[in-house]
């Protein structure tokens, strides 16, 4: 029909209070497609709910807890992660899920060639750090032979991965998407896997309608291990465009039972309304909004000195102080990283008049009294955000400098990021991320050190790296090692200190230990003042009274549909 | 031939007048609040079974007179006063409901355009049994066949095919003649005309006006609006003369026509020709008529006051080399031949057509709509090319010889004056472009010679200034004049250069044509489907039909004793205005 | 009413002219310490935005750009559609087959696609905005013109100035030309508001002008805040009505001033 | 036989239309910065193996479009497949033809469209009417003033304003959504508002010039009554040019409006386009334009066939005479309508 097959748009699903059935509506951004080895919005619904890992993450993700799997035992030396699954787990056909099913799932994912079966477009999702032997070389081709891969299903139940290096991580990053098990025949088979009439899964829900770029519907799946626990019978999602304007108009009205929060003037006058104040869902200091280098034959930012007056100039309190849920950053890894602390910081006082004074004074000394002869810096954005202007806005207070903002159309800023501009580009392109706040994610993954090292290039070095890098003739291995050479000779001493120091987490298996390293690798990155760190986002979700059992944690999933039931007697 | 109605209908007694109308006063409101008063107190009366011209120059509200007895007048109009009294009704004061009754009803409306007065969506038979259905006054089918047989009476041959048809596919006469089906087909006891044939060619003219005739002879009153005092004598008992929203004269035709009282009136019948006016007048001769404006003339209702001309000052223009034989004429023109090609379909305008324009003297074309006339003087001005043929200036070949040197001895006069000029050009600009495109002559000495051309044909140096919107028809005329005599042209070709004017004022341009030619030499190529201005005009007369020119010759020779039967169907055609003595039978 | 609006108009005018006097505050001065101040706040009449920029200032600035765009953009367009109408319609035949070709591809083009290139390759920048406004309007001008010279090359005065001995270009632009811009006149009253129009949905495609105050960047963020901060799109939006009535109303005014003849039927 | 070859050019100058309109969109797309794989990329993030890993996606199109294949030949392979109405998978709906998606947008921008269409037919005519009527009174003034200020908004803002007080205030309808007959209502709202104004201002004008035609004055002089002569001579004459308006009207509409679709997340064309154009999916893009050139022409054909049957002068007149009085008919309603629709917005579907 004309409308699909998509339920109702209103939330009032639910019959009556108890704890069970029910239906609920949410937001989500949306997708092209849910294949979660590839880097889309569709991932992050997968895991909510449609496919189950190995392992799940805890409410309020500072833990994991059984999923597919109800035990596994890690070896003395860190080395290998021993996992069994549930007896009788099933896949929503009934047919019975492996430890062949996942060993199958991790091949596509690593798959060095991925094009073939044509399902998947993104990025491969598979996370680095999570540091299973061979699995990135088979990935970009050095070993050929998958079976070198550290992945094995020694049977039915039993899946066991070998690592490379002791990594205390390893359990909850199988919580992320790329890990979720996927239904062999449903994906090599005829028809599109991904449409509701083929979908196959093993979470809480199957898919049961999707109107492409509006809406889906999911249904509780009767087949899932635990599903007496699983309250809800439907869950509506909304589609919303990213970047689209979103009002809460439709949350206000009802037809929205769960949805994020973005606008600071929504959260501030949600937070002003003592009704809605109380249906909203806060996790503080989430996201990084952050500054990286644009490379240009004018070396100015080159200068560390330069950077330092920049990194001290910016006034992040005046910038996080255009919303409520903004806070003023002295770091790039997120507060929320267990173990973070202040001291990571580059400086003590990365804002107030003292850091703007150094400011003045680094300037001043590197030959730019109040900004003068300055060149007018560039900041590279894809879309605008009122924090570019503010950036803009206290560099010229604080420090005399002329900066512009230039805001591109996506596929303009994907190529400018990383072009070698001319002599008049010169600044930063501007970013954020809001997600995992593990360790491993925030240091190794997230600004990594191959990323650090290549903002560190000086411009020679950086058309040299363009070169290798753009070389199509090249074997992988070749441009591997190439690369690798440039990076770890051609970038700033600082940025190839925290690199090393990343490397060596792999060397321990004691998590406190390992812990330390990291907190020590990030202090370096600060101390590289390559990427400017700007502010801290909160996120805000705000649900409606009768949703229960919502918490939000660190991942861009933030919940777990199995999770929730509705109360309708709540107010 | 009117058809008695089986509902009742307005009783009118037998010997009362069949409409009297009283102190009527019509205006309109104007953009800037104030009311212009378009008919101003009209009284008059139609008694039964007679017809009553309105006559007039244009804007006189002839018009507006015959539609305010309708009240069909447009949002802005009002009655603001009077009456109009039909049987026992008086129509000004009628409810709309009543009015209704009488529309179509009892008074039927034939209007000038038939193509503008019918629907073009609406199959003809549909909009005539309209009238009857409208009316209650029989049942659809039975207005249909009404619709036919009307059409049948007034002449469309094949009615029953035609009453399906479009207007767009009848031609103009079947038209015209639809347009009276409809306002007879209800049975009216007064039929209303507004210039029923002004848009027809002579011969279709004088069908339509015979089934007015026949109708009004049949017992129906009926009033006719028109500028020509030649179908007001043909046709109607009473006339009506009006100037300014005023009657200024009325009377029966003999009473008005032939005694006019007024000297308005006495002015509109001098100024109007007549063939065999020149015949009749004294000297006989075509060169040096007498002027149509007499002095003793009162004047005119128009803002065209024309001082004598003045004579030129020295020339500008470097004069041609001059001919070997100054007898030889000016313009020959052979066999030329234009034929134009649409998807339409070919039409062959101009077949084989020769002439000749000697010096100093004029050429009278005539011929009905259509025949080519325009198109010839387009071939002799050298703006088509002829299929075949050629025209020679002065023995230069005119398609050989682009030079501008050759072309700016023949210019031009259009029918449409404002239509010519340059809107945008003030009128010294409009007359003096011919000469700054051909760098004849400094800015100054074209800006003094304009000044001259202005006063030449009766304007004065300082109009230069204006833009040609500004000046009234008649005026533009007479600036298009002066424009075309700019460059010192040897040939004016006119093509029915007064058509588009009131008698009076084409008497004016016609005299300034006349003197112009006097004095300057200059050689006329005048088109008119009028061919009283062609006699008045012309040294010699050249027919035209169907793109050939079927007969040539001496003015006096083609009017006097025509040879082709056509010329005959054209002279037939012709209504005479004055008095007793020029009838068309003199020509016969 | 197109009297008024024409004042109106030369209001905006002026107040784009002399922004600067006009605007309280330059557009991008910031104050942190009034963020989305509600209309009426002393110092801030129409309130201020995220940044604590004064909406009226900015509204005043945005009206420059929007003007400035829409006028630099008319006068390509229209000088294009001149050129282009005016040869068609005068010459006919291949010039004229090779306009009606490309009315026919612009009728039916994306548009957008030559929008996003535009302001792809050029940024977003005022230029590449009034580029893309300009293509999509000089077509349907250039018919205009086109039809428009058609019918003045049948009037009589045309045969007039070839009897003259005028040439064909002194025709074309000396003679029908100026009696053709009339309607363009209309065409182009009415292109001014369609051109904020579009600069303000670029905006909201993510494709307006970046670099300076725009209306439609400034819509596109009221609407974002439409439920918490409703003056931040009440200001604008009544702006942009009032600044598009006016321009519709003068072009009504214009069309009626050339169509003498509706006005003497009327 | 005018008329079928009338018809037989028409389709040759639209297959030629087709022809160079898909080039063009190749080329630009070409010339665009930023590839499919850039922009995939940047969208999922900047992190991880993302950076590097996904230099190979582009391969992923070699079954079809052969392997890096310059990209003329590319064009050739689509256009070959669009003869034959198989456009292949889209680039960012790699599961799906584009010609599905297209299947599928298509339905929804096409109600929306209609819907639209048919409520502002609905409401402007007798709006029109009525307004020609009481030509110069208030109603007339009064009505032209309210249409006037509905169409200067632009039909994001009126969607704004809509969804807050029916959705926001009144919570009355949904405030987005496509899942039945409720959800329709607001975005139809949103888009028949600025046609209905130009189609209001059209129907006046047109009546106003039907008004003042010697024929109704004739009509009337047959004794019709107000009503009888408005209705067969006036309204049939008036509302014959309208087709001229609404088709192409229509056809803007059908062809998807982004940000309608977008704010009340209706999975039109509107939306795949946009996004087909931003994430530079060649077939998608190449296909939707294909379409939308398709629909719109075929809508001014149609408009033209359908002028001629309405109007008998259009009728019988032949071929050239018919493509000549759709210029001269195309202006007339521009100065009719005058909505502000001087210049076409960049954005066809702006609304
Ligand atoms: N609708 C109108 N609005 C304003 N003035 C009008 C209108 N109709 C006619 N007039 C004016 O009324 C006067 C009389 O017009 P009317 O049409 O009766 O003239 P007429 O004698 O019929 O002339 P013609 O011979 O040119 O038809 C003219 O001055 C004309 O300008
Ligand atoms: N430019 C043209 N293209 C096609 N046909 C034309 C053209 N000019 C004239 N004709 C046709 O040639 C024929 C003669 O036209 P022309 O204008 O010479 O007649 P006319 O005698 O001047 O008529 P009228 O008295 O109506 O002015 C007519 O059938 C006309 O339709
Ligand atoms: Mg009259
Ligand atoms: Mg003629």
């Amino acid at each position: 029909s004309l409308f699909g097959d998509s339920g109702g748009g209103g939330g009032g699903g639910g019959e009556g209070g108890e704890a069970d059935g029910g239906s609920i509506t949410v937001q989500a951004t949306n997708f092209a497609h849910i294949d979660p080895q590839s880097i889309t919005f569709g991932m992050w619904l997968v895991q909510m709910g449609l496919l189950e890992g190995l392992v799940l993450q805890t409410p309020d993700g500072t833990d994991v807890r059984p999923g597919v799997a109800d035990e596994w035992e890690v070896s003395e030396d860190g080395l290998t992660y021993t996992f069994h699954l549930r007896d009788g787990v099933t896949w929503s056909n009934g047919e019975p899920l492996t430890a062949a099913d996942f060993e199958w799932t991790y091949q596509r994912l690593l798959d060095p060639a991925r094009g073939d079966s044509g399902v998947t477009t993104g990025a491969s999702s598979y996370q680095v750090p999570l540091g299973i032997l061979n699995a990135e070389e088979y990935n970009t081709g050095v070993v050929t032979d998958y079976d070198e891969v550290g992945i094995e299903a020694v049977d039915d139940q039993t899946l066991e991965f070998t690592l490379a290096a002791p990594n205390p991580g390893f359990v909850m990053g199988l919580t992320y998407p790329s890990m979720l098990p996927l239904n062999p025949d449903a994906v090599e088979g005829e028809g599109d896997w991904q449409q509701p009439e083929n979908w196959v899964g093993n979470g809480p829900y199957n898919l049961a309608a999707w109107t492409a770029n509006s809406s889906m519907r999911l249904e509780k799946n009767p087949e899932y291990w635990d599903a007496e626990n699983v309250a809800l019978d439907e869950i509506n999602v909304q589609l919303i465009e990213q970047g689209s304007i979103t009002t809460t108009v439709p949350y206000e009205n009802g037809e929205v039972d769960i949805q994020g929060l973005g606008e600071p003037a929504e959260i501030t006058r949600f937070l002003a309304d003592p009704v809605l104040s109380e249906q909203m869902y806060v996790l503080e200091n989430s996201g990084t909004a952050y500054l990286a280098p644009l490379h240009s034959s004018n070396p100015i930012i080159e200068d560390p000195n330069i950077r330092r007056a920049l990194n001290l100039g910016l006034g992040r309190e005046e910038i996080a102080g255009i919303s409520e849920m903004t806070a003023p950053a002295s770091t790039l890894t997120s507060p929320i990283v267990p173990g973070w602390s202040e001291d990571m910081a580059a400086h003590d006082a990365m804002w107030g008049e003292d850091a703007v004074a150094e400011a003045q004074q680094l300037l001043a000394d590197a030959g730019y009294p109040d900004g003068e002869g300055f060149p007018t810096l560039t900041i590279l954005a894809g879309s605008d955000f009122p924090q570019l202007d503010a950036i803009i806005d206290t560099w010229e207070t604080n420090l005399g400098i002329q900066a512009v903002k230039d805001v591109v159309e996506v596929g303009v800023y994907v190529e400018r990021r990383y072009e070698m501009h001319d002599d008049g580009y010169v600044g930063f392109w501007y970013g954020s991320f809001s997600g995992i706040s593990t360790w491993p994610y925030q240091v190794e993954q997230l600004w990594s050190p191959d990323m650090i090292r290549q903002a560190g290039l000086d411009g020679a070095s950086y058309e040299q790296f363009l070169a290798v890098q753009n070389d199509e003739a090249m074997s992988p291995g070749d441009r591997t090692a190439q690369i690798e050479e440039i990076l770890s000779t051609g970038t700033m001493p600082e940025a190839q200190a925290f690199a090393e120091r990343v490397a060596e987490t792999r060397e321990t298996s004691d998590e406190a230990e390992q812990q330390e390293i990291f907190f020590d690798a990030a202090s370096l990155r600060e101390d590289t003042e390559l990427l400017l760190p700007v502010a801290w986002n909160h996120v805000v979700y705000v649900a409606q009274p009768r949703v229960q059992g919502l918490e939000i944690r660190a991942q861009a999933d933030r919940y777990y549909f199995k999770d929730l039931w509705v109360d309708d007697s709540a107010e | 031939m009117s058809r008695a109605s089986r509902t009742a209908r307005i009783r009118l007694d037998e010997n009362a007048p069949l409409l009297d109308v009283a102190g009527l006063r019509t205006g309109f409101r104007r953009a800037d609040g104030d009311e212009f008063i378009a008919v101003d107190g009209v009284t008059f009366t139609l008694r039964q079974g007679r017809a009553l011209a309105i006559v007039g120059e244009s804007g006189s509200g002839k018009s507006v007179t015959v539609r305010s007895l309708l009240r069909l007048l447009p949002r802005t109009g009002r009655i603001l006063d009077g009456q109009a009294r039909f049987g026992g009704t008086d129509l000004v004061g009628a409810s709309d409901r009543t009015l209704r009754t009488i529309r179509g009803r009892e008074v039927g409306m034939v209007f000038q355009n038939a193509m503008e007065a019918l629907n073009p969506t609406i199959p003809v038979g549909r909009q005539l049994a309209e009238a009857l259905t409208w009316h209650r006054l029989c049942s659809r089918s039975e207005a249909r066949e009404r619709a036919v047989a009307t059409l049948g009476d007034v002449g469309i041959p094949d009615p029953e095919r035609r009453a399906r048809m479009y207007p767009f596919q009848l031609s103009g006469g079947m038209r015209q003649r639809a347009m009276i089906a409809m306002a007879i087909i209800a049975g009216p006891r007064l039929v209303v005309a507004d210039e029923p044939t002004t848009a027809l060619d002579v011969t279709v003219q004088a069908q339509v006006l015979d089934l007015l005739a026949e109708i009004k002879d049949s017992g129906t009153g009926m009033i006719m609006v028109t500028h020509d005092l030649g179908v007001a004598r043909r046709f109607c008992d009473d006339v009506l003369v009006m100037n300014q929203g005023k009657v200024v004269e009325s009377g029966t035709i003999s009473e008005v026509l032939d005694a006019p009282r007024e000297p308005y009136t006495q002015m509109l019948l001098d100024a109007t020709l007549e063939v065999g006016d020149v015949a009749r007048a004294p000297d006989g001769s075509a060169t040096a008529p007498p002027r149509l404006v007499t002095a003793s003339a009162p004047q005119v209702a128009s803002d065209d006051d024309a001082p004598s001309p003045t004579p030129m000052a020295a020339s500008l223009v470097t004069p041609a080399a001059a001919s070997d034989d100054a007898s030889a004429p000016i313009v020959v023109a052979e066999h030329l031949d234009k034929t134009f090609h649409s998807r339409g379909g070919d039409t062959h305008a101009v077949r084989d057509v020769s002439l000749t324009i000697e010096r100093g003297r004029t050429l009278g074309l005539v011929g009905e709509s259509g025949s080519g006339k325009s198109t010839v003087a387009r071939l002799v001005m050298g703006l088509y090319e002829p299929d075949s043929g050629r025209v020679l200036l002065d023995g230069h070949d005119l398609h050989d010889e682009t030079s501008n040197a050759q072309r700016r001895r023949m210019q031009m006069v259009f029918q449409n004056p404002y239509g010519s000029l340059l809107p945008h050009y003030t009128a010294g600009a409009n007359i003096t472009e011919s000469l700054r495109l051909q760098d004849i002559g400094t800015p100054a000495e074209r800006t003094e010679r304009a000044a001259e051309l202005l006063r030449l044909v009766g304007l004065s140096p300082d109009d230069a200034r204006r833009y040609p919107q500004q000046f009234s028809g008649g005026q533009q005329q007479r600036i298009a004049i002066a424009r075309a005599l700019a460059p010192e042209p040897e040939v004016l070709v006119c093509d029915e250069p007064t058509s588009a004017l009131d008698v009076s004022i084409q008497a004016q341009i016609l005299d300034l044509l006349s003197e112009i030619q006097e004095r300057l030499g200059v050689a006329y190529l005048l088109i008119s489907h009028n061919l009283a201005v062609v006699e008045r005009m012309s040294d010699e007369v050249a027919v035209m039909k169907d793109g050939a020119i079927v007969e040539r010759g001496d003015r006096r020779a083609i009017f006097a004793t025509p040879q082709h039967p056509y010329t005959h169907q054209l002279l037939d055609a012709i209504l005479p205005v004055r008095g007793v003595g020029a009838t068309s039978a003199a020509f016969a | 009413m197109a009297f008024i609006s024409l004042w109106v108009v030369l209001l905006l005018l002026l107040v784009a002219i002399f922004a600067p006097l006009v605007a309280p505050y330059p557009p991008d001065a910031t104050d942190y310490g009034q963020q989305l101040a509600p209309i009426g706040t002393p110092g801030h009449l129409l309130g201020t935005d995220t940044l604590g920029r004064d909406i009226l200032s900015r509204l005043v600035f945005g009206f420059r750009t929007a003007f400035l765009v829409a006028f630099v953009a008319e006068v390509i367009s229209v000088a294009v559609a001149l050129s282009v109408g005016v040869v068609a319609g005068y010459r006919g035949g291949r010039a004229d087959g090779v306009l009606m070709a490309a009315t026919d591809v612009m009728y039916a083009f994306p548009t957008y696609l030559f929008a996003v290139l535009l302001v792809t390759v050029f940024g977003r920048s005022f230029w590449s905005v009034m580029a893309a406004i300009a293509i999509a309007g000089w077509v349907t001008q250039a018919r205009l013109v086109r039809a428009q010279v058609m019918t003045l090359k049948k009037r009589d005065f045309v045969e007039a100035a070839q009897g003259m001995g005028a040439k064909g270009p002194t025709i074309a632009t000396r003679y029908i030309l100026p009696n053709a811009l009339g309607p363009l006149l209309v065409t182009t009253s009415f292109a001014v508001p369609a051109a904020i129009t579009t600069e303000a949905g670029l905006s909201l495609l993510g494709l307006g002008i970046a670099d300076m105050p725009s209306w439609g960047a400034m819509i596109n963020e009221g609407v974002r805040f439409a439920t918490s901060s409703p003056h931040m799109i009440i200001s604008p939006a009544i702006a942009f009505a009032v600044t598009l009535l006016a321009f519709t109303w003068i072009g009504d005014g214009v069309r009626d001033a050339f169509d003498i003849t509706s006005e003497a039927r009327a | 036989m005018g008329y079928l070859e009338f018809v037989g050019r028409r389709l040759l100058r639209m297959v030629l239309s087709l022809v160079v309109i898909s080039a063009l969109t190749f080329t630009l797309l070409q010339l665009a910065p930023g590839s499919f794989a850039d922009i995939q990329r940047a969208n999922s993030g900047s992190t991880g193996m993302a950076g590097a890993a996904a230099q190979e996606v582009a391969g992923q199109f070699a079954t079809r479009y052969g392997d890096d294949v310059p990209a003329w030949q590319q064009y050739l392979v689509f256009m070959k497949g669009a003869l034959t109405w198989d456009l292949g998978p889209s680039y960012k709906y790699p599961a799906q033809s584009v010609e599905s998606i297209i299947a599928q947008g298509f339905p929804v921008s096409a109600t929306l469209a209609i819907l639209a269409t048919l409520l502002a037919l609905a409401i402007a005519i007798p709006i029109g009417v009525f307004a020609a009527l009481k030509q110069r009174t208030a109603w007339d003034t009064g009505s032209m003033f309210v249409l006037t200020l509905g169409h200067a908004l632009p039909s994001y803002l009126t969607a704004v304003f809509l969804v807050l007080i029916f959705a926001g205030a009144l919570h009355v309808l949904p405030a987005a959504g496509w899942s039945g007959p409720q959800s329709l209502i607001l975005p139809v709202v949103a888009l028949a508002i600025g046609p209905l104004a130009v189609l209001a201002r059209y129907v006046r004008s047109s009546m106003l010039d039907t008004l003042s035609e010697e024929y109704v004055t004739a009509a009337i002089a047959k004794g019709g009554r107000p009503g009888v002569v408005i209705r067969k001579h006036v309204l049939r004459n008036s509302l014959i040019p309208l087709v001229t308006v609404t088709g192409p009207m229509l056809a803007a509409l059908m062809t998807g409006t982004v940000f309608i679709e977008t704010m009340f997340r209706i999975p039109g064309l509107g939306l795949s386009f946009t996004q087909a154009a931003s994430s530079r999916d060649m077939p998608l893009l190449m296909g939707t334009t294909l379409f939308f050139a398709i629909i719109l022409m075929a809508t001014n054909l149609v408009v033209d066939l359908v002028y001629g049957l309405l109007d008998p002068r259009v009728r019988a007149e032949s071929g050239r005479k018919l493509r000549g009085s759709r210029v001269s008919r195309k202006n007339a309603g521009d100065a009719g309508a005058g909505g502000g629709e001087g210049g076409r917005p960049v954005v066809q579907s702006l609304g």
